[in-house]
């Protein structure tokens, strides 16, 4: 009972959040409410037992990327009123309420089957992080190692674009001002780009 | 009255539909961005819901694999748009059609 | 309490892992090397990736042969899977990106290469592609595409000029998108079969005798848009074009083979099972996806202006006709696709690279692209062998015999009408008539018209010998395709037929 | 030297083009003249180690291509392809000899010895798939002949030629693709060879489409009403050369594939299809003939009495008989000498004037007469006065086909009055009269240029007329063996009604020589 | 014997290939008189030829293959028999005057070694037709004569009429010899051979109706080549080409070579008596309506050439009737006196500066003795008046009609001798008699070379003489042919006095009605005479519904079928597959939005398709 009530509670409050961040025209009611939607989104997985997802889901989400995202507002200028154009709003609340209708009439029947057997058992004697952590570090090991070359992909393209060195753009120099900004540097070693 | 797995993926349905939503209504490519982190973490619910149902953790991994890409993606996104945000001074996708046909 | 795991090396083989760590390891070498000495060269981040890429192919041959003695190797708690068209995509993939890497050796400087991460990155991309088509394991899969896909994003933006940044955030927002596809695809997969890896899938939907049908198409579904997205099918290709003629030509050549074979690998993987399941649904899905993203494309293609955007509809019309392959699903055909799939890299690299090699800084004036066709007309009379070789490529892409491309088409018709796809193999013959009038017109600007004055300076004004030398192998590589055929076409059904596709 | 000389044959025009690159331009011409010489004479020693008595292939070359998918580089001529390929070689060399072109003259060269590499390889090609390429890759040549130095419609005319004539053979590509297949299902082994698979036997309903298939294919090129539109412009448009060498060698792939696939490959289904293909014949026999009476240019003229002939000749060729298809294959060269002649004759006049509108001329035959004998005894030839070139292949094809239907070829056989309707009435509007345009009244008379290419065409279309002996005996005894291929082949009753058994006729035979 | 046959037969071809080398060089007297001489010795081969086959003997040789394949073989096979050697010696003799006589008549001609190139050309060809020992043989001479025949009325081709007339003839020839082509193939498929002997021979053995058949066709060949109605018209055009033309191809010989192909068939025409008598029908109704045609016409050389037309009708119903060496022989005869009437006429228009017509002249006997002799010579020959050539030859033509008891035939032919007699004399009266009306228009005739006549008397001998070999001629050509019954031996003398008296009466009419002169012009408002003068409307009434329609469709066809259907499809596919993309290409507006949205389309889509097939899976599985 307890379940449902939680469930029913944050569902409606998962909806609404993120309803507003897709609706609203204030960006800052749009991250906020994102941030919302996030943790209790993290209840979801604190009620299915996920601890540590949830944990990471809090951490993560609504430490690191709403961070970000707040950077990004700030640095964009958006934290105002956006105006943005609609076109054909109608063709997208169609399109979104048909594909939500038709993925749930499929999803309302029950899934039947006998042959499903889970590979990794969520044991109860053991905490979830535990248990986790032993699965992430044996099966997935590979699958983590590249997210962490994945991360430092996106750390490496993350800094070197909103790098200085973007400034100025070698591709649509001419050679000569080219040669001349390399001469210059020379000339110059402690204005080189860092 | 008991809390199925249909529930939650209804609800996954949901939300990522909202996210849908926000992704083909919004101009603003900052707020676009938003909505496909709906998406993810939409997702993120069915999965940690059917790894619950199933009794395998697979799905949690899943989940946790894709809170990662989610993170990651925010960084190169915005990576990009502060780039195109110094080049231009706006972020509204309306205006980037330099390229059609 | 969780007991403890004990697992001995031997049984992860760890030598699967090899391919992969040798690209990130470059990868890591460069970015140590610029840590410790700035302002290298671009040619010389060139060589060490191609070395380190040469590494990486040999331990790819090694492993074919092992394959062909032992079989699929599998590692890492079953997650690396080395079958044969991992290994034939890994090879494409690897002997791809060696043959697109020098590209940046051009007598012009542009902003993306005096970037050492530059060669990072690419490298990364690299790994991430083989991790990608190196498992069946759908969390490596994604975590794979997207250590690549983040990779190529910010390779296309650091051409650094704003339709580079156009093109990188339209990539990254479909592809954000895309992802969203995929996981929700995964996580209806997963919700029916309690399993991530799809031969588990397969078998899980096999004993169910497939009494979850909606699930399984809802999952498909997802699945078909995600990589319908990579494998830009109609209506989810919108991207190429832009991205292609927002990016260097280099990179827009490498982006119509690399990335694409990936999908394709993944694309079998999952789909292939599902066909020979009898799944009618998706057949008749693939073969209208076929049939619209080749159709489609060839008639939009018809119509461009600029040369590179021609080129981007052109490779998505090859990638529905080569989709046509996982549709049929014999083993012909699956050779097929890699048989094209290898012979196109060809082309298409000389073909890009022939633009490439043509790129001048700045826009010409009155035009709004890099490559408008006016800028090759006359081309026969100014740089006869530049115009021929470009025609060259134009004629292999077309299907004319006995250029590389007519040999893959062939085969790849022929497999679809063993299969009995008699309406496909018309359909598909015919597209390539349609097809055929737009790389005709690139022929007839270069051979039929009158130069335009004062352009002749445009031509050949990024060529280096590395390029010419590029240009020189993919057009060897094109013109003698027929020769290469047959051990090719050996090869490669054996690795697709061990591996069981 | 002898067991490559296909080879050689086909790929010494290539070779030698590349080496054309490096030639001086002043030299070219010669250059070019000197090797389209010596392929010519190969051609003829081709002819002269021809066994004529044998009826199968000869020289045949074989290596594998890609075993893998059956295919193999696999060349042979017989009686019907040999003398199509020295019709080849000595076109390529009266085209360079009597070249007039003075625009890029080295590029011009250099893509004609190209073309004839894919004329050669298409006639010597035994295996369908080599067959393929080098028919595919004789469009580019063209393509680039039609687009570079055409007319002003040039880009929309060699675009059209391109595709048109790409689309069909595409689906012909389809139909070998099911007929590889089909021979896999049957063998288990793939096979691109057309020897390999006159041994086949199809059942009926696949006969007819792959057929059809093929038809499509062939009959693009050759090319048959309704599909015949794209040639008045590619003639109308082309230089000279690319309209002789289009008209002599190009259009008798089409019909060649007719003879060497569609009879032997499928006999019911030709039987199947005789009357329709007739009456598509008849069609392009009166009905192209009335529109070229219609025209206004002497080219169109020309490209339309093509399409005519060409009826006649698959008239002749659905005859399926040994008297119509000798008669088609003999029409093929003649019409190739005869058009190809023909067109040269109108490159003359266009030279001089760079108008082909007849109502420009008139009254020719006292400023030029030796210009207007020589166009008159083309015409005469085209029209198919007997003891010219074009009779014997026109009587034989007539004759062939009226064992099938007399009505069919009652109404074809006014090829015979319309084709003189046209070609008169062209002649009189240019030659006759008196010279009206002042422009006319210094033309100059055909030169020594001209007349090498043209001279050797009249001797040629008179010779082979008067005594087609050596050329129709080979191509009789190889068609023939087809024709006998094709009744044991046959399964239905009423196709081994059509299709006569030689092996019976041989007591006949006999009976004849008794008189 | 051969060797005399070989020269015979390309001793004008040699002729002709050596006038040829100097077509285009100014006139040079060599080219006439080497042609000529040539001629002689093909005559005089001949001649030999003619005394060896009266010997009884025949010549057969065969000079080399010229088509084989499949069962079908035609060599080059030439026999001389009795009655090609009768063919040889009229085409010799007739071509060997004519040649001579136009080394004077083509004097002052531009064209003067090209025209003996085409002369000498044509007789080759009218050799081959004539020789030849089978029927492709005899079609090659066929159509080689037809290209002969276009070349020489086209001769002057700066005028309008000669090359319109030229083609026509060239034309109208072409449709006849469809059908003689389609006989050829009845012939091969039903016999396997088309040599005569072989043909002839089997000939019984088949059907009734494949017979039929092939004498239907193969006289549609001869209809062309002897210009029997419908195919006619050409023949009185073809006037416009120069004068020793139309001797010896319009009068002489090519126009009989109809006449000569039913001749020599006559083994397939004896079994089919019906198309025989259908001949003889045509024959003799042709007879009459040219010679209506010619009572009223004003161009000298027409009225010859309707005389001419009317005197193949005559021909052919001798042959239709089966008596086939009446036929020959009576082309024999003709071919003498209608030569020298021609070249009579070509005199006259020498004389006449080309005027041809004979109102314009009279009188001229007193300045053209030797012509007016000779074309009264002829045209008393022509009419069939005792003892001149026409009457034995012509007399035993109606002979023949009356004989076989078609009596209509006889009488039409009777009329037609009537005719005959008085349009011959017309144009003799018009022409050479009466006042001097040539001074009005200011002509200043003249006669014409000395030598011409001289050799047109060999002609005139011939016209008067030829039918007293009456009797040599039979034995000769019967060994051959088969012989005719004459059942007329009660009534012969009757018959001839009633035919000799209407010719009589024929002449008489016209010297009295035109002894003053053309009459008045009131007649030309007269029905008959617009008929008459405008060729019974056939060739107006052929240009409206062939020519003009043939044009305007052949227009149609290009104009609206070719390029308005036919190319207009294959364009208006490639446009429509073009135009989808312009029209289309705006899904890829360049906006991100847009492009997501697509997207989501997508995905829509195949959801909608899923669910779709889901509902329908599960309601067929429930």
């Amino acid at each position: 009972m307890f379940e449902a009530i939680a469930f029913y509670l944050f569902a409606v409050l998962t909806i609404a959040m993120f309803t507003i961040t897709v609706m609203t025209s204030q960006a800052l009611y749009a991250l906020t409410a994102m941030a919302a939607g996030m943790i209790f989104i993290s209840a979801f997985f604190f009620i299915l037992g996920a601890d540590f997802l949830g944990a990471i889901q809090i951490i993560v989400y609504t430490g690191a990327v709403m961070a970000l995202y707040a950077f990004g507002m700030m640095f964009f200028d958006t934290t105002r009123n956006v105006v943005e154009k609609q076109t054909n709003p109608r063709i997208v609340f169609v399109l979104g309420v048909l594909a939500a209708v038709m993925v749930v009439a499929i999803f309302v029947a029950p899934i039947v089957s006998d042959n499903i057997e889970a590979l990794y058992p969520i044991n109860s004697q053991v905490g979830n992080t535990q248990a986790v952590g032993m699965v992430l570090f044996t099966k997935y090991l590979v699958p983590f190692e590249v997210a962490a070359v994945m991360l430092l992909v996106a750390m490496i393209g993350g800094i070197v674009l909103a790098g200085k060195k973007m400034d100025r753009s070698l591709t649509l120099m001419a050679e000569e001002e080219i040669a001349m900004i390399h001469a210059s540097n020379e000339r110059h070693p402690e204005k080189g780009e860092h | 009255m008991e809390i199925t797995l249909t529930h939650y993926l209804v609800l996954s349905t949901i939300l990522f539909a909202i996210g849908l939503v926000g992704i083909m209504r919004r101009k603003n490519l900052l707020m676009l961005f938003f909505a496909t982190e709906i998406l993810l973490n939409a997702t993120n619910i069915g999965f940690a819901a059917i790894s619950h149902y199933l009794g395998d953790l697979s799905g949690q991994m899943f989940a946790f694999f894709i809170i990662a890409i989610a993170a990651s993606e925010v960084a190169i996104g915005l990576g990009l748009l502060i780039v195109w945000y110094k080049r231009t001074g706006k972020i509204d996708l309306d205006l980037m059609t330099s390229m059609r046909g | 309490m969780l007991e403890p795991i004990n697992v001995s090396m031997a049984s992860l083989n760890v030598a699967t892992l090899a391919p992969m760590l040798i690209a990130i390891i470059g990868a890591l070498a460069i970015l140590v090397i610029d840590l410790a000495k700035e302002g290298l060269h671009k040619s010389f981040y060139v060589m060490v990736a191609l070395l380190f890429l040469l590494l990486d192919l040999g331990t790819l041959v090694e492993f074919g042969g092992v394959f062909l003695k032992n079989g699929t190797v599998l590692g890492f708690f079953d997650v690396m899977l080395m079958d044969g068209i991992a290994i034939l995509s890994q090879i494409i993939i690897v002997a791809g990106s060696m043959l697109f890497i020098p590209l940046a050796l051009t007598s012009k400087r542009f902003h993306e290469y005096n970037y050492p991460e530059y060669f990072a990155l690419f490298l990364f991309m690299i790994a991430g592609f083989q991790f990608m088509v190196a498992t069946d394991n759908l969390i490596l899969v994604f975590v794979g595409l997207e250590t690549a896909s983040l990779a190529l994003y910010t390779l296309i933006a650091l051409h650094n000029r704003s339709k580079s940044f156009e093109a990188a955030v339209k990539y990254f927002t479909m592809g954000a998108l895309a992802a969203g596809f995929y996981a929700f695809g995964s996580m209806v997969l997963y919700a029916i079969s309690g399993s991530v890896e799809i031969n588990q899938i397969a078998t899980v939907l096999a004993e169910d005798h497939y009494s979850n049908i909606g699930f399984v198409l809802v999952g498909v579904v997802f699945m078909i848009a995600a990589f319908g997205f990579k494998l830009s099918m109609v209506p989810f290709h919108t991207w190429t074009p832009d991205v292609y003629e927002g990016s260097s030509a280099a990179l827009a050549g490498y982006m119509s083979i690399v990335p694409k074979i990936a999908a394709f690998v993944v694309a079998m993987r999952l789909f292939e099972f599902l066909v020979h399941s009898g799944v009618v649904w998706l057949q008749v899905i693939l073969y209208i996806g076929v049939v619209i993203t080749m159709t489609a494309s060839n008639i939009w293609a018809l119509v461009q202006t600029d040369v590179k955007r021609m080129l981007a509809y052109s490779s998505i019309s090859h990638a529905g006709f080569v989709m046509a392959a996982i549709l049929i699903g014999t083993t012909q055909a699956n050779s097929g696709l890699f048989l094209y799939w290898a012979l196109f890299s060809f082309t298409n690299l000389g073909a890009f690279t022939m633009l490439w090699v043509n790129r001048q800084k700045n826009l010409l004036p009155g035009q709004s692209s890099d490559h408008p066709y006016e800028k090759f007309s006359g081309m026969i009379k100014t740089m006869p062998m530049a115009a021929l070789m470009m025609a060259l490529f134009m004629l292999s892409l077309a299907g004319i015999p006995p250029f590389g491309l007519f040999w893959g088409k062939m085969y790849m018709i022929g497999s679809a009408v063993s299969a009995g796809y008699t309406v496909l193999a018309l359909i598909m013959a015919l597209n390539s008539a349609i097809a055929g009038y737009y790389y005709l017109k690139l022929i007839i600007f270069m051979f039929m018209k009158e130069p335009m004055v004062g352009y002749e300076k445009y031509y050949l004004m990024n060529a280096s010998l590395s390029l010419k030398t590029i240009i020189g192998i993919a057009a060897v590589g094109t013109i003698f395709a027929v020769f290469a055929v047959n051990p090719l076409l050996e090869v490669i059904t054996r690795f697709v037929y061990n591996s069981g596709y | 030297m002898l067991d490559h000389i296909l080879s050689i044959l086909i790929f010494f025009p290539a070779l030698a083009a590349m080496l054309g690159f490096v030639v001086a331009k002043d030299s070219i011409r010669a250059y070019g003249i000197t090797v389209a010489a010596i392929e010519f004479v190969l051609s003829l020693w081709l002819w002269y180690a021809y066994d004529p008595m044998s009826s199968g292939m000869q020289f045949m070359e074989s290596a594998p291509l890609i075993p893998a998918f059956g295919i193999n580089y696999l060349l042979g001529i017989d009686g019907i392809s040999l003398f199509i390929v020295i019709l080849s070689t000595f076109f390529t060399l009266i085209g360079i000899a009597s070249l007039t072109e003075t625009r890029r003259v080295k590029d011009m060269i250099i893509t004609l010895l190209f073309l004839e590499m894919t004329m050669v390889g298409v006639f010597a090609a035994l295996d369908a798939i080599v067959f393929y390429v080098f028919w595919e890759l004789s469009l580019v040549p063209m393509l680039y002949i039609i687009g570079a130095w055409g007319g002003p419609l040039r880009i929309y005319a060699s675009v059209k030629f391109f595709l048109y004539t790409f689309t069909g053979s595409l689906v012909m590509l389809v139909g070998m693709l099911f007929m590889a297949y089909f021979y896999y299902q049957a063998t288990g082994m793939w096979s691109f060879s057309i020897l390999e698979w006159y041994r086949l036997i199809l059942p009926e309903n696949f006969q007819l489409w792959l057929f059809a298939a093929f038809f499509l294919g062939f009959a693009i090129k050759v090319p048959m009403f309704p599909f015949h539109t794209w040639l008045p412009y590619a003639h109308g448009q082309a230089p000279t050369i690319g309209s002789v060498i289009l008209a002599a060698i190009l259009l008798k792939m089409g019909t060649y594939a007719f003879v060497r696939f569609s009879l032997p490959l499928f006999p019911d289904a030709s039987v199947f299809f005789m009357f329709p293909i007739a009456a598509i014949a008849i069609i392009m026999i009166i009905y192209t003939a009335m529109v070229a009476y219609a025209q206004e240019d002497i080219k169109q003229v020309v490209a339309y009495s093509s399409v005519s002939h060409m009826g006649v000749i698959i008239l002749g060729t659905f005859a399926l008989n040994v008297e119509g298809v000798s008669g088609s294959v003999f029409l093929m060269l003649a019409h190739g000498v005869v058009s190809g002649a023909l067109f040269l004759l109108v490159g003359v006049i266009y030279d001089r004037r760079h108008t082909k509108l007849m109502s420009e001329f008139g009254g020719l035959a006292s400023v030029m007469p030796r210009y207007a004998t020589i166009f008159g005894i083309m015409m005469m030839a085209s029209v198919g006065l007997p003891l010219t070139i074009n009779f014997v292949g026109e009587f034989l094809s007539l004759l062939g086909f009226y064992k099938q239907s007399h009505t069919y070829t009652l109404i074809a056989g006014t090829a015979i009055i319309v084709g003189a309707i046209y070609m008169l009435a062209a002649y009189k509007k240019m030659f006759f009269g008196n010279v009206t345009n002042e422009e006319n009244k210094k033309l100059k008379d055909v030169n020594k240029t001209e007349l090498i290419g043209l001279v050797p065409l009249v001797i040629l279309a008179i010779w082979l007329g008067v005594y087609p002996k050596p050329v129709l005996e080979p191509i009789n005894n190889s068609v023939e063996s087809v024709i006998q291929l094709m009744h044991d082949k046959a399964q239905s009753s009423e196709a081994k009604a059509r299709i006569p058994n030689l092996s019976d006729a041989g007591a006949m035979k006999l009976h004849q020589e008794a008189h | 014997m051969e060797l005399y046959l070989y020269i015979a037969l390309f001793a004008p071809l040699v002729g002709s290939l050596y006038a040829a080398l100097f077509g285009a060089s100014p006139k040079s007297y060599h080219t006439g008189l080497i042609a000529s001489g040539l001629l002689f010795t093909s005559l005089v081969s001949s001649a030999i030829l003619l005394s060896y086959v009266m010997g009884g003997h025949t010549v057969h040789v065969e000079l080399m293959t010229w088509m084989a394949t499949g069962d079908l073989y035609i060599p080059f096979g030439f026999v001389v028999d009795q009655v090609s050697v009768v063919m040889m010696m009229v085409v010799t003799i007739v071509s060997t005057v004519v040649h001579v006589y136009s080394i004077g008549y083509m004097d002052h001609d531009k064209g003067f070694n090209r025209f003996f190139s085409y002369l000498s050309a044509f007789v080759f060809s009218m050799m081959v037709l004539v020789m030849s020992d089978n029927f492709a043989g005899l079609f090659i001479g066929w159509e080689g004569v037809g290209l002969c025949s276009w070349l020489l009325i086209g001769f002057w081709y700066h005028k309008e009429s000669a090359t319109w007339a030229a083609n026509e003839a060239f034309i109208m020839n072409r449709i006849a010899d469809l059908g003689m082509l389609i006989g050829i193939f009845l012939v091969y498929w039903n016999i396997g051979s088309l040599q005569y002997d072989v043909v002839f021979a089997e000939i019984h053995n088949l059907d009734q109706k494949v017979i039929t058949w092939i004498g239907i066709f193969l006289f549609i060949g001869a209809m062309g080549k002897s210009a029997q109605f419908p195919l006619h018209p050409w023949l009185a055009d073809a006037m416009e080409g120069p004068t020793p033309v139309s001797a010896l191809i319009h009068a002489a010989t090519m126009v009989t070579a109809g006449v000569y192909l039913v001749i020599r068939a006559n083994p397939i025409y004896s079994e089919i008596p019906d198309v025989g008598y259908f001949i003889a029908s045509l024959g003799a109704f042709v007879a009459m309506f040219a010679a209506t045609m010619a009572l009223v016409n004003r161009d000298m050389k027409r009225i010859i050439a309707y005389s001419t037309l009317s005197q193949l009708g005559y021909m052919f119903v001798a042959a239709g009737l089966g008596a086939y060496w009446v036929a020959l022989f009576h082309l024999m005869a003709h071919a003498f006196f209608k030569a020298l009437l021609f070249l009579g006429a070509g005199n006259v228009m020498h004389a006449m500066s080309d005027e041809l017509d004979p109102v314009k002249m009279g009188g001229l006997y007193k300045v053209m003795k030797g012509t007016a002799i000779l074309m009264i010579l002829a045209s008393v020959a022509l009419a069939g008046i005792w003892p001149f050539a026409g009457f034995f030859s012509k007399d035993k033509i109606l002979e023949v009609a009356f004989s076989s008891e078609h009596y209509i035939l006889w009488g039409t032919l009777w009329i037609t001798a009537g005719l005959t007699a008085f349009y011959s004399f017309r144009l003799i009266m018009l022409a050479f008699f009466g006042e001097e009306r040539y001074k009005q228009y200011g002509f200043h005739p003249h006669e014409a070379y000395r030598f011409m006549l001289v050799v047109m008397s060999p002609l005139a001998l011939l016209a008067v003489i030829a039918g007293w070999f009456e009797h040599d001629f039979v034995r000769l050509v019967t060994t051959l042919l088969p012989g005719f019954e004459f059942h007329t031996h009660h009534v012969e003398l009757m018959l001839i006095g009633v035919t000799s008296l209407i010719a009589v009466g024929g002449i008489v009419t016209a010297i009295l009605m035109y002894r003053n002169g053309p009459l008045s012009t009131k007649w030309e408002e007269h029905f008959c005479y617009k008929v008459l003068i405008n060729q019974y409307y056939i060739p107006k009434l052929y240009n409206e519904i062939f020519t003009k329609p043939y044009g305007a469709l052949s227009r149609f066809a290009w104009k609206e079928i070719d390029i308005r259907i036919v190319d207009a499809t294959v364009d208006m596919i490639a446009n429509a597959i073009y135009k989808t993309g312009e029209n289309t290409r705006d899904i890829q507006n360049g906006n991100l939005s847009t492009m997501l949205r697509w997207m989501v389309i997508g995905l829509v889509v195949l959801l909608a398709l899923a669910v779709a097939f889901t509902v329908g899976y599960n309601a067929i599985g429930a």
